[in-house]
């Protein structure tokens, strides 16, 4: 029996955040929420993930910052943010009125650090969950080297978790030999999700300088390209831990959005995507939605998974 | 308020090697933008070259848009192969541009593909009824004109040139033409590769004259949303700090920037 | 003072091998060396990879093995060959005919089968190298498990190293956290010089049949896609390493081959390039040459490592 | 000896709905290519889609070349709006094309796009003076005859049609129409969906006719280099191995195929 588009559910559970439908965007991508939404009104979104926030105010790296890459980019940032006093006092309120969920994505350059933001967030309020970055290749210290150790993955996991009762999602590195045991440690150590993947470390070289393209060296190489490691990462993850996966990578149209779910992810985020198509997410909710009921699916739950299960 | 667009390509002629003018026909976007602002636009239906291009709004006229934009890599090479009748899928208007409230002569100042921008903003203080001068440089007549001189001296505004080759106008910089021109009270409007802007700031600060430059950087959204776009500038006080050329600018005032 | 081309010094040693120019075909993507000969003669070229042998006949995969991927490609060929006495028997004379050096790929289950492989071409003789593959992702027994651990890795190179006295160049695998430890364990146990990048480890699902793309569900992701990555490595492994670093990973023309270059490689390789340009190989030798004369550059080994030195 | 080639264009004409017919001009291609081969074709100056498509040569006439095909993703819909007078990247030809050295009358079965192949077929039977009779099926009338089905009939060869719809011919699949035309002594060339093959493939066995099928795969390199493009095939004595579709394909003897 084909199911009209409004009677599918398209409602997931992502680590205790109730998603409207399963189509989020990803941290660093999406600003704080409002850039876009001349867009795609954040209402239409399952939720939003905001630009990482640490506990100092950080400048972010030197230009150049981006470098264009086959069906993909470079960047790095280098987590500029106001720091989360500056976040507290002059973005939370406009994000707080956004009809969408919110989650903010944290970083920091030890276990403290992220303890700090995680509490100052949870006090403040108004927010679904946090995103933990463990794995931002674009910072010295902190930031990625968490990501490829099971064991420092498990501790800062360990120290937001001990700091607020909201939903906790640990995103991964790419980076690793083996995913799965990030995985499997930041779940032990209590993430109620985890989001994968963070971008690939990436470089690229000016022949004509005869100097690396990006300031910083390496940057992460994100959008389509990656997207094959991406849904074989999210594939091994979703099998190895019993908690939803927030897949992301390289997605741009609904059938990369349904390939991730397929392999396993409860939610998908859209990074990259929004650069070059602004309208994506919305496409996307309306593509899941019509792949399902063309199969006569009444519940986006039902991908989940599906290709292995 | 930016949008997306499928603007209808009107025609998309070379108007000298290299150089194209595109012009396009979507009614609300031609009502929107302001000179100086830009467009993100998809030059491919795939996945390479992935990201939008940045192009400025040459033009308006009526619900008419013009780019004039130069080939340089593989997003403009395909530009360049959008054919008349097709749909163009144009991210805009975007940016903050030149501020045209201000007062005395205007200078206009152009580099090259810097020319472009300058043509809106050239319309749009002809019909404030400012006095205003343009000052065209380029490497070639033919290139000067192609990338945005015609336009200018089209609205009947006095232009003087300066080529690299002598074919027009003085054999030499755009900013001897300026440096010709100073001191005098008046706003400086200058957009062009960046040694010259920086020339253009020097001169407009020795002389106390007020200025606004238009940016380039490499984009990754266009609107604010991923800080890969940052023009370091500095406060009154001294302190340095980022700001987006694609949303703070493109134009900046060019005393707060921190030149490299 | 710049240089007429045939005044450039092409020539460059990976390990031993003398090449006459940095550009050589990778493995797996080249065949046994005949069948790209219609479009760019062996002799042109610096050296040429074939195909992984094993010691034993492998079917290979089921089909399909191949997908494509924006800018990449997937494959899991699965190491289908004759087997060594079938290699040795059957391919090796046409292959010491061509008039460039021949490497041959060698793979293996355990250390005794690569010793065993290795000791054999050594004894037929006619090759100038052996690049040993401890980085196939797309066998279960073998291959990559070797290539993501330093030690492993460091047992698989010693055994060839110490039944052979042909240069030994050691494929390295990009599905590790650290590279350049890898890296270091093969250069201690004797290789002569390092290859990479092999492919990543991704995969595609078909969303029509809800099952994986690839009979093999993952899948070796190689192209355009994966340059940044196999840049961002050379330029690590290559400042890491005192031996020489034969480069590859995403190249199609002589600007992607230069880049590589000044990373550190020493020579190239191209193997997805061939499918896309059957002409390529031979471009990017005369790209290279170019780029030389343009910047008034007389020795090709002048740009190795040109961007960090 | 299969070359690169920048063949020019002579026309890209859509001949049913998504499916387009493109000739070009290649005069050393043209007399290289055999019955059965297919041109490896670059669809895009960039990195994607990145490989090259596998297209049958379908009629050759003097220095020209015409290939037909159906716009089924983002590669063919490239070629599809390939313009005449431009040139087109193509390698080939390639593969093992059908044998013709052949004896008895000849049976031509195709179904759907696989009637494309079909056409160079019939021309190269038709100028041996074989006794050839051709079985054309697809969905629609318009889409058999795009597809080649009109190309068969050109040639003056008997062809009966079979369509999904009955708007043409037999209201049923092709297979029907063969087996009409069995027992007889004959050699079947069948081009066509997998299902298809698989029935003319058993049909020709329980009636102990030669039978050769033209087979697709995905395909990396297209010359025998890669292994990615393998068919599953049996020696007499049972002992199955894998073939190359590009290289000792595509087309197969039916019997020596383990279908899926
Ligand atoms: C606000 C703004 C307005 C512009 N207006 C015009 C104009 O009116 N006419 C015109 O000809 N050009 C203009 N440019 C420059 C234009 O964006 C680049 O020439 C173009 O992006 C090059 O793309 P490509 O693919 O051909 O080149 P490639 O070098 O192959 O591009 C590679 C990558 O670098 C980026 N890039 C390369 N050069 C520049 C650049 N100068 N600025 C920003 N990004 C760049 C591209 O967008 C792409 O992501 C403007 C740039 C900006 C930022
Ligand atoms: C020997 C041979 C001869 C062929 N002759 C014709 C012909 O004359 N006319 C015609 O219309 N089609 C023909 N095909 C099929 C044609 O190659 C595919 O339809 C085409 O590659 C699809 O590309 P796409 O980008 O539009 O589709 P996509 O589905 O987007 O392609 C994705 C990838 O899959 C590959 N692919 C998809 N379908 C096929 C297929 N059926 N066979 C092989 N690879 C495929 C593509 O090459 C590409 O790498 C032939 C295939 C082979 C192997
Ligand atoms: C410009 C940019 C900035 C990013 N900043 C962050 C960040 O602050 N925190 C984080 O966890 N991930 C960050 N990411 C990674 C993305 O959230 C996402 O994981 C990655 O880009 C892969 O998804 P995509 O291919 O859809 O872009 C950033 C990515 C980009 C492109
Ligand atoms: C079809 C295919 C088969 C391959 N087979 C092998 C192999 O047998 N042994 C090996 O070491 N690498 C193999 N590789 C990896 C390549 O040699 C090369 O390392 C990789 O493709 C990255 O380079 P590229 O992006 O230029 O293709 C294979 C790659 C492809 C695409
Ligand atoms: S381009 Fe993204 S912030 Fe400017
Ligand atoms: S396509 Fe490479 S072997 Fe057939």
């Amino acid at each position: 029996m084909s199911k009209t588009m409004s009677e599918i559910n398209l409602r997931v559970n992502l680590g205790g955040i109730e998603l409207s439908n399963p189509v989020t965007t990803c941290s660093g991508t999406y600003g704080f929420g409002a850039e876009y939404a001349a867009y795609v009104d954040p209402s239409e979104l399952g939720g939003i993930v905001v630009k990482g926030v640490t506990r100092e105010i950080r400048p972010g790296n030197p230009m150049p910052r981006l470098a264009e890459t086959p069906s993909g980019m470079l960047n790095s940032i280098g987590l500029q943010n106001p720091g989360i006093d500056a976040f507290i006092a002059d973005y939370l309120p406009q994000i707080r009125a956004l009809e969408t969920k919110v989650l903010v994505n944290i970083s920091g350059n030890n276990e403290e650090d992220y303890a700090f933001v995680a509490r100052r967030l949870s006090e403040a309020g108004g927010i679904a969950g946090i995103e933990v970055n463990i794995s931002c290749p674009n910072v010295k210290c902190g930031g990625i080297q968490f990501g490829t150790d099971p064991v420092m993955a498990a501790q800062v996991t360990r120290a937001v978790r001990d700091n607020t009762q909201l939903p906790v999602i640990v995103k991964l590195s790419p980076n690793v030999t083996d995913i799965t045991a990030v995985a499997r440690a930041v779940v032990e150590a209590g993430a109620d999700a985890v989001s994968l993947i963070n971008t690939l470390l990436g470089m690229a070289i000016d022949i004509q300088r005869v100097r690396p393209v990006l300031a910083n060296v390496m940057g992460g190489l994100s959008g389509p390209a990656i997207k094959p490691v991406a849904v074989r990462m999210v594939w091994q993850v979703a099998q190895a831990v019993p908690v939803p996966v927030l897949g992301m990578g390289g997605i741009l149209t609904a059938e990369d959005a349904i390939e991730f779910m397929l392999a396993g992810a409860t939610a998908v985020g859209l990074g990259t995507a929004n650069f070059v198509n602004p309208a994506a997410p919305r496409e996307v909710v309306q593509g899941i939605a019509a792949y399902c009921q063309a199969r006569g699916i009444d519940d986006v739950n039902k991908l989940i998974g599906a290709a292995w299960k | 308020m930016s949008k997306l667009f499928a603007a209808e390509v009107v025609s998309n002629t070379q108007v000298a090697p290299g150089v194209f003018k595109l012009v396009m026909c979507e009614a609300e976007l031609a009502r929107l933008a302001r000179p100086g602002q830009f467009l993100n636009i998809r030059v491919s239906a795939g996945t390479a070259p992935l990201l939008r291009r940045p192009i400025s709004v040459h033009w308006v006229e009526g619900d008419n848009l013009t780019i004039i934009f130069q080939v340089v890599g593989q997003g403009t090479q395909l530009l360049a192969q959008v054919q008349s009748g097709g749909r163009l899928d144009v991210q805009g208007p975007l940016g903050h541009g030149f501020n045209t409230q201000t007062s005395g002569q205007a200078i206009l100042v152009g580099g090259g593909m810097g020319l472009a921008p300058l043509g809106l903003l050239a319309q749009t203080l002809h019909r404030q009824g400012r006095t205003t001068l343009c000052l065209a440089g380029g490497r070639t007549a033919e290139l000067v004109q192609a990338s945005g001189g015609s336009s200018l001296a089209g609205l009947g505004l006095p232009v003087h040139y300066a080529t690299d080759d002598g074919s027009l106008g003085l054999n030499g910089l755009v900013t001897e033409l300026l440096l010709r021109e100073l001191p005098r009270e008046a706003v400086i409007y200058a957009c062009g590769p960046q040694p010259m802007l920086r020339e253009v700031a020097k001169l407009a600060q020795e002389h106390g004259i007020p200025c606004q430059v238009s940016l380039e950087e490499h984009m990754g959204c266009g609107v604010g949303a991923c800080l890969g776009c940052m023009c370091k500038t500095a406060m009154p006080q001294g302190k340095e700090y980022y700001q987006r050329v694609c949303t703070e600018g493109p134009v900046f005032d060019a005393a707060e920037v921190v030149w490299q």
